[in-house]
């Protein structure tokens, strides 16, 4: 490859974190991108040009996120970025994107990714407030739970989550009886945590983080006597959950913006050519990946091979059929609804109860 | 509720023990902060791993294959990376062991994956409890086998000829090769012995916590740097007290102080203990004499 | 004038009692010697006087005045130089740089002042240069003033060692057996420098092993053993002195 | 018992010993004396392949200059550094038995423990002491003892006799000379006091800056004007 | 099993790439030295001259290359950083692995005050001066007792506790969110928000740090800092006090880097505390030992090497970092004393039989 002259390829990039304590969340992304790629590449391209992918690794730091931001701006031929993962990385990096007029398809939750000062910055999961709203309600009027206890990780994305969700909780009538936080990657251990909540009587813990740790709560759960019901957002919505944490993961419900028996146009091929070419489950950041590659390119069909082409395609697309169901943009925030998941007999299933 | 803390604690602290057993003991021998002993410990547990899920090994057979395996990772690191720097400025070795962490974190990840793999479930984790304490199978295991440890590698270091002859590699290598003592071995042994029961650790914690990844050694290796340098840096029970201190506290800091700053507070005991007693709790301060 | 007295001091390690209540003086201008067998307790001496250890017990009195608790450096800028029983010369730096690190205690400069380079500092980095190379010819160190010291020969370090010292302008300078591993024509020489050191005013404390050179310098001599002053007097009579013969000379010492 | 020959020691860009030459029987005493810096460090250094060398080192008929310094020891070829060099976080007698590493017969080593401590009655009194906090000649008896722990045949001494006081280094060299005649052991001696080295050897080698100047027998040389003058300090 | 040969492969590939790379630049370096050494007075001004007239220059060079402009300024970033590590490591010799977290206070100092009390830029970098200062102050305390590895692990411990309490205390650092918008800054009414105005002011501070490092090292101070390094007993007994000389040195380093942190926050607009962690201390360190512990050239090449290798290996992510691991394990045998030591700008040079060997 690289022999190529770029006249007759087109580059995407992707930034994420493809190495240190986040790497398989990029890794998973850039699984899906490849496949959409492949698809589309295999179907001879876009008027007879490859689509390539260039990906950038941020590392998941915010002092890393700026370098690489900047080499894909300065890069003429990249026309379009999927990216960054860790909210703190898209705040770092955006405003070097802006200056570029670069368009961004970001699954960063931060709310303030979108406050309407860099126009090429397009979200297309929820934000944190949001789903964290819908969370609140969720425990509170659905489950009936009035004492919730929360567990979150000490980053933009469990402390932003861990606010909303108190806020609203509150706001409802609930009482958050414990607010204990921990560290993504690095903590294992959540013994005393989980024994100071149950020191308060919880009715449910609500987990801001990610699936690894959320399995750790889990399994560490049970043998100090904790057993309340468990509910936790879109970072756990993974098959790696059930992996790890087994049968202590059973019945914890969770937002998720895709279900693969969530079917909409395209889910179910989406989802068989990715366990065939990889031999795992494609989770929500993968659904969300193959969606923003196949804006961005449907974006360059329509519009033609230019950053301005897809910035305009994104602005005005509306119900773009995506596998995680039909993408509009306002104001440059998606919108879509959450599905609440829940682990049942081993596997990720839709809740009973869902939101309305 | 403060029993149940506590023992929380102790368990976590017996992991830090185990973790910083065999931190300490490199120091101890070769003055080496040995800052990929996280990492040895992390390839420890994947190679256990390796050989229950892709080997289809039963366990102690897997054992046995990651500790080794681990100190074979060891013996070559300190042949390539350590002793062509040993004559060099110590912050040299430093560094080196620095380059090393950093790279078998990376190399992890290109062999195995950047993601959290499960942990076999291959002990039945009961869960025993009396008085308010409750305490499963695996941390009686962990917590009895850093015992055992200390017990055998303390008698060895202070009362046997090969002990002698490893303090002694420590203080002055060309001297001791004058005493007849064959340097390289020592400290290959030294560091075959380190690695085998970093890998020991990280097997046991992976059990325990039933996962593995390429970065589950940075942080128990930094934390086993600080239980042996508050037990008193090259003290074998000194690194045990270092980290069932730390655990203890930590889990007591977490509960009453705030789990935010848990962290932290292993880090301000680590200094008041230092401040107090600059040599830690155990370790012996040899005076220069002028 | 009495440069240094000590009262009574005492210094122990533990249980072990290194000098025991150790009554001493040197008068201004005088070469006195400290002998006595190994591990007698002289380096411990040294080690009191210039604040390295506190006494455990006993006074010891500078120019009239009692060094109470006092750090080293302090100690130094008082007027007590020394040099150590094992070498110690900065090794990172060349000969004339650590003969120039003696003059830190007699110089001010700030760190302003260093990066603004004033006049004074000027000026004051010119006096300790000429100082310095005052030393070094004084110690025929000229021709080495650019090595990396501790790459010379042992006898030259030692000859470092002293004009370091001698660069902190001490009233009294302590030698901690500085002719040790030399040979027999380079410890004549060392006699002669510590002679001429001495003519040049200072008043000098030596420890020394070798008989020669303490017979032919020393004005006056402390015996000690096991801590304890066995004997003092003028070089003839600790050279007959039975004690001192018996724990230390051996029938050699007369040579 | 030891033929060096053409031996060469670099330091970076220092020439060091620049074609060394000598030879020791067995049974012999044999000194090496010389000004500061002249190389004799080098040699026993090299000798005991502590540092790199060019040329070749005969031991027992066997060339010992690629054999790893521990092999040479077991070979009973000894060493005394120069500088002390002690192990200074053991206790005295620790640092004793280190001497002793290589070596099995338990009983023998217990006795030459004794006949160190009777040589050496300082180090008895002080047996659990660390060896970091002796005073620089008690540091120098444990020095001696220590290789005389290791059943020398060969012993190498490096300036024995720094920083000792007069009547201990008196017995040591009464000591050198007894074990000498009565257990036919080899010395090689290093030293400054070249007036005692060359009244305690049979043989001498004078070397300077790398190259040996001249040799003979140590009574000769004790009246070699050479000698007497650069040496002696004799005008 | 492929995988793993294929990992191996490329592994000893890039290595021997990058070994062959060491080798030949090392020997570039030495013979450069060497040259420049016998260079006189007059002709090293001439050489230092025009060497300052390139670099000022880059700007323009790469005016139309952002990517390789915003690499150069993160080189300036790291030389400031690494001259002031130096301060402590190189001159004071104290093992401080804690470094970043002076740059975190510049930093925080500056996004506070500019974002929440409106204080202009210039102003604000002043406090993060001072602050970062007293914070060096207080770091320098624990040394008077500690030495090596209990004083490197202490040093570990306060960049930790810090970056704690800057993601915990989110009333006022806003925590894990970090402090977005911090403002550029202005001169006689300019505003400075491209990467050559940063360029140039970062430029400028690194000539400063150098000047005073040249300054300090060259004096009084400097040579007490030296032997304090050395050997602290000795300099103790030669009049120094290394109380004071140590404290003054973490002071000085934190203070410099504590203003770096505060061109750092404006440049980027956006201070986090992931941008804090200890591998940033880490790699500060590594590029002071790497370029050669004391020695200003050294120093400054170490620093412009390690912080354009991991932007230059970019192209073979996966491997970067690994690769970086087997380059620094592989610097430190290849060539200890580092890419220009101190020593071999004193005239002398390592040897295999060298001198450590001989001293115990
Ligand atoms: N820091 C210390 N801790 C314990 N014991 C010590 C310490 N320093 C010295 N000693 C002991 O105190 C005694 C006196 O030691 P010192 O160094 O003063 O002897 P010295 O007279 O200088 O002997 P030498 O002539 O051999 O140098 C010795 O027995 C030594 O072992
Ligand atoms: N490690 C070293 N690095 C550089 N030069 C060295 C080193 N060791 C010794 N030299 C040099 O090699 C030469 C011979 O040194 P050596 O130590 O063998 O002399 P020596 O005869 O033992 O002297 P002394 O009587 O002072 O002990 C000297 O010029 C010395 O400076
Ligand atoms: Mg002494
Ligand atoms: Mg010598």
């Amino acid at each position: 490859n690289g022999g190529g002259d770029s006249a007759s390829e087109i580059f995407i990039a992707s930034a994420n974190p493809m190495t240190g304590d986040s790497a398989q969340f990029g890794d998973m992304k850039v699984k899906a991108i490849e496949l959409a790629l492949d698809e589309i590449n295999e179907e001879g391209g876009i008027d007879g040009k490859n689509v390539k992918l260039i990906v950038g690794d941020d590392t998941g730091n915010p002092k890393e996120a700026p370098n690489v931001a900047q080499k894909f701006a300065g890069d003429d031929k990249i026309l379009a970025v999927i990216g960054h993962w860790n909210s703190s990385c898209t705040l770092a990096a955006r405003g070097i994107y802006e200056a570029a007029s670069l368009p961004v398809i970001t699954d960063s939750v931060n709310k303030q990714i979108t406050d309407g000062t860099t126009p090429h910055m397009y979200r297309i999961s929820l934000t944190d407030t949001t789903q964290a709203y819908n969370l609140a309600q969720y425990a509170f009027n659905k489950l009936g739970k009035k004492n919730a206890a929360i567990l979150f990780t000490a980053n933009d994305f469990g402390t932003g989550l861990k606010n909303d969700f108190t806020d609203e909780f509150e706001r409802l009538g609930g009482t958050i009886v414990a607010s204990e936080t921990y560290f993504e990657g690095q903590s294992k251990d959540f013994s005393p945590q989980l024994t100071k909540i149950k020191g308060q009587n919880p009715d449910v813990i609500f987990i801001a983080g990610y699936y690894v740790e959320t399995a750790l709560i889990a399994q560490q759960a049970g043998p100090i006597g904790l057993d309340v019901p468990m509910i936790g957002t879109e970072g756990i919505s993974s098959e790696e959950l059930i992996k790890l944490g087994g049968d202590a993961v059973e019945g914890i419900r969770f937002a998720a913006f895709f279900h693969p028996e969530v079917e909409f146009p395209g889910t179910k091929e989406f989802v068989e050519a990715f366990r065939s070419k990889y031999n795992k489950e494609p989770d929500n950041y993968a659904a969300l990946a193959y969606d923003s590659t196949k804006l961005i390119l449907e974006g360059i069909k329509q519009n033609g091979a230019t950053r301005d082409g897809i910035t305009s395609y994104l602005n005005d697309v509306e119900d773009f059929p995506g596998v995680a169901g039909p993408i509009s943009f306002v104001d440059n925030d998606v919108t879509r609804n959450i599905l609440i998941l829940e682990v049942k007999n081993g596997k990720i299933d839709l809740a009973d109860i869902q939101l309305d | 509720m403060f029993m149940e803390q506590l023992s929380n604690g102790i368990a976590l602290g017996s992991i830090y023990a185990l973790t910083a057993i065999g931190f300490t003991m490199v120091y101890g021998i070769i003055r080496l902060i040995n800052f990929a002993h996280g990492d040895l410990y992390m390839i420890g547990a994947f190679l256990t791993y390796t050989g229950l899920t892709l080997f289809n090994m039963p366990i102690v057979p897997s054992f046995l294959f990651g500790m080794v395996g681990a100190a074979a990772f060891g013996i070559a690191i300190a042949k390539f990376a350590y002793s062509p720097v040993f004559k060099a400025p110590r912050i040299n070795l430093f560094l080196s062991a620095i380059g090393i962490a950093i790279f078998l974190e990376n190399f992890a990840m290109l062999i195995w994956g950047p993601e959290t793999q499960s942990f076999p479930s291959v002990i039945n984790n009961k869960v025993y409890s009396f008085i308010g304490i409750r305490i499963s199978s695996l941390q009686l295991i962990i917590l009895g086998s850093t015992i055992v440890l200390v017990g055998i590698l303390t008698y060895v270091v202070q009362y046997t000829k090969l002990g002698r002859a490893m303090r002694c590699v420590s203080q002055d290598m060309d001297v001791s090769k004058l005493m007849g003592i064959n340097t390289d071995r020592i400290v290959y042994l030294t560091f075959a012995l380190g690695s085998g029961l970093g890998a020991a650790a990280g097997t046991l914690v992976g059990m325990y916590y039933k996962a593995v990844y390429p970065m589950m050694g940075f942080v128990p290796g930094l934390k086993a740097f600080i239980a042996a340098v508050i037990g008193g840096i090259g003290s074998i029970p000194g690194a045990m007290l270092g980290g069932l201190i730390m655990g203890i506290s930590e889990s007591l800091g977490a509960a009453y102080i705030s789990s935010g700053y848990r962290d932290a507070i292993a880090f301000i005991i680590l200094i008041i203990i230092l401040l107090l007693k600059p040599e830690g709790l155990l370790g012996k301060g040899i005076k220069e004499k002028i | 004038m009495k440069i240094l007295e000590a009262n009574q001091v005492t210094k122990a390690f533990g249980g072990l009692v290194a000098v025991n209540n150790v009554d001493f003086h040197i008068n201004e201008g005088e070469i006195v010697s400290l002998i006595g067998p190994n591990g007698a307790g002289k380096t411990t001496f040294f080690n009191v006087v210039t604040g390295i250890y506190p006494p455990t017990s006993g006074e010891v009195r500078f120019l009239g005045e009692t060094i109470k608790k006092s750090r080293p450096s302090e100690i130094t800028k008082l007027g007590i130089g020394r040099t150590f029983q094992n070498i110690r010369l900065f090794s990172s730096m060349t000969v004339l740089e650590n003969v120039m690190v003696g003059q830190y205690c007699r110089t001010t400069s700030n760190l302003l002042a260093t990066i603004l380079k004033t006049p004074k500092l000027i000026r004051e980095e010119k006096e300790v240069e000429k100082k310095v190379m005052g030393i070094l010819d004084f110690l025929e160190l000229t021709h080495l003033k650019d090595e990396i010291a501790v790459s010379l020969p042992y006898g030259y370090q030692r000859r470092v060692e002293v004009a370091r010292a001698l660069a902190t302008d001490p009233t009294l300078l302590l030698l901690d057996e500085p002719a040790a591993g030399m040979n027999t024509g380079e410890k004549i020489e060392m006699t002669n420098l510590i002679k001429k050191i001495r003519d040049q005013g200072y008043t000098i404390l030596v420890i020394e092993h070798d008989m020669k050179l303490v017979m032919g310098i020393s004005d006056r001599i402390y015996v000690l053993e096991y801590g304890n002053k066995i004997a003092e007097g003028l070089p003839k009579e600790i050279q007959n002195n039975e004690k001192v013969i018996a724990a230390y000379l051996g029938k050699g010492g007369n040579e | 018992m030891l033929k060096v020959k053409d031996l060469h020691v670099y330091y970076g860009g220092i020439h060091a010993l620049k074609g060394l030459n000598f030879q020791i029987e067995k049974g012999e005493i044999i000194t090496l004396i010389g000004s500061n810096g002249a190389g004799k460090t080098s040699t026993l250094r090299a000798i005991s392949n502590l540092i790199k060398s060019k040329g070749s080192i005969k031991y027992k008929d066997q060339e010992i200059n690629d054999l790893n310094a521990e092999k040479i020891v077991g070979m009973r070829l000894i060493q005394v550094p120069e500088g002390r060099r002690i192990f200074t976080a053991l206790s005295v007698e620790e640092n004793l038995l280190m001497g002793a590493y290589l070596r099995k017969d338990n009983e023998k080593i217990e006795e030459d423990l004794q006949y160190v401590y009777k040589l050496f009655p300082r180090l008895k009194e002080r047996t659990k002491q660390y060896g970091g906090t002796l005073s620089g000649g008690e540091q120098q008896m444990l020095a001696i003892g220590r290789a005389l722990m290791s059943a020398p045949e060969l012993l190498m001494l490096d300036e024995p006799s720094m920083g000792l006081a007069p009547i201990v280094i008196e017995e040591i060299f009464q000591a050198i000379k007894e074990i000498n005649q009565e257990n036919g052991l080899t010395v090689l001696l290093v030293e400054q006091n070249a007036n005692i080295a060359l009244q305690t050897a049979h043989r001498g080698y004078v070397i300077e800056t790398g190259e040996i100047l001249f040799t003979g027998n140590a009574k000769d040389l004790l009246h070699d004007d050479r000698v007497r003058k650069a040496y002696l300090g004799e005008e | 099993m492929s995988k793993i040969i294929k990992v191996l492969l490329n592994l000893a590939l890039y290595s021997g790439i990058l070994y062959i790379g060491i080798i030949i630049l090392s020997k570039v370096f030495d013979i450069g030295t060497k040259r420049f050494l016998v260079f006189d007075e007059k002709k090293k001004k001439v050489a230092s001259i025009g060497f300052l007239i390139f670099t000022g220059l880059i700007p323009v060079f790469l005016s139309k290359n952002t990517y390789a402009l915003r690499t150069s300024i993160l080189v300036l970033i790291y030389i400031v950083l690494a001259l002031s590590l130096n301060f402590v490591l190189g001159f004071a010799g104290q093992l401080s692995m804690g470094h970043a977290a002076f740059y975190a206070v510049g930093a925080y100092t500056t996004a506070i005050l500019t974002v929440n009390y409106n204080v202009p830029f210039w102003i604000s970098l002043i406090f993060s001066a001072l602050v970062a200062a007293i914070f060096g102050l207080l770091l320098g305390i624990p040394t008077l007792r500690l030495k090596g590895d209990y004083l490197a692990i202490t040093t570990i411990g306060f960049g930790e506790i810090l970056r704690l309490i800057l993601i915990n205390w989110t009333s006022f650092t806003r925590g894990p969110a970090g402090i977005p918008g911090i403002p550029s800054p202005t001169i006689f009414g300019y505003t400075i928000n491209t990467n050559t105005g940063y360029f140039y002011i970062l430029y400028i501070l690194a000539l400063i740090t150098i000047f005073i490092s040249h300054r300090l090292l060259n004096s009084r101070l400097g040579r007490g800092l030296i032997a304090i390094k050395d050997d602290e007993v000795a300099a103790e007994a030669m009049g120094i006090n290394p109380t004071f000389l140590k404290i003054l040195a973490f002071v000085l380093g934190a203070a410099i880097a504590g203003i770096v942190g505060g061109i750092f926050a404006s440049f980027i607009h956006y201070v986090n505390p992931d941008n804090f962690t200890y591998m940033e201390s880490v790699v500060i360190l590594t590029m002071v030992v790497l370029g050669g512990v004391g020695s200003i050239p050294g120093v400054i090449v170490g620093a412009t090497v390690l912080a354009i290798l991991p932007e230059a290996l970019r192209g073979i992510s996966t491997y970067r970092y690994a690769i970086y691991g087997i380059l620094l394990a592989m610097m430190m045998i290849v060539r200890p004393q580092g890419i220009i030591s101190m020593a071999s700008l004193k005239g002398g040079g390592g040897n295999e039989n060298s001198r450590s060997q001989s001293s115990n």
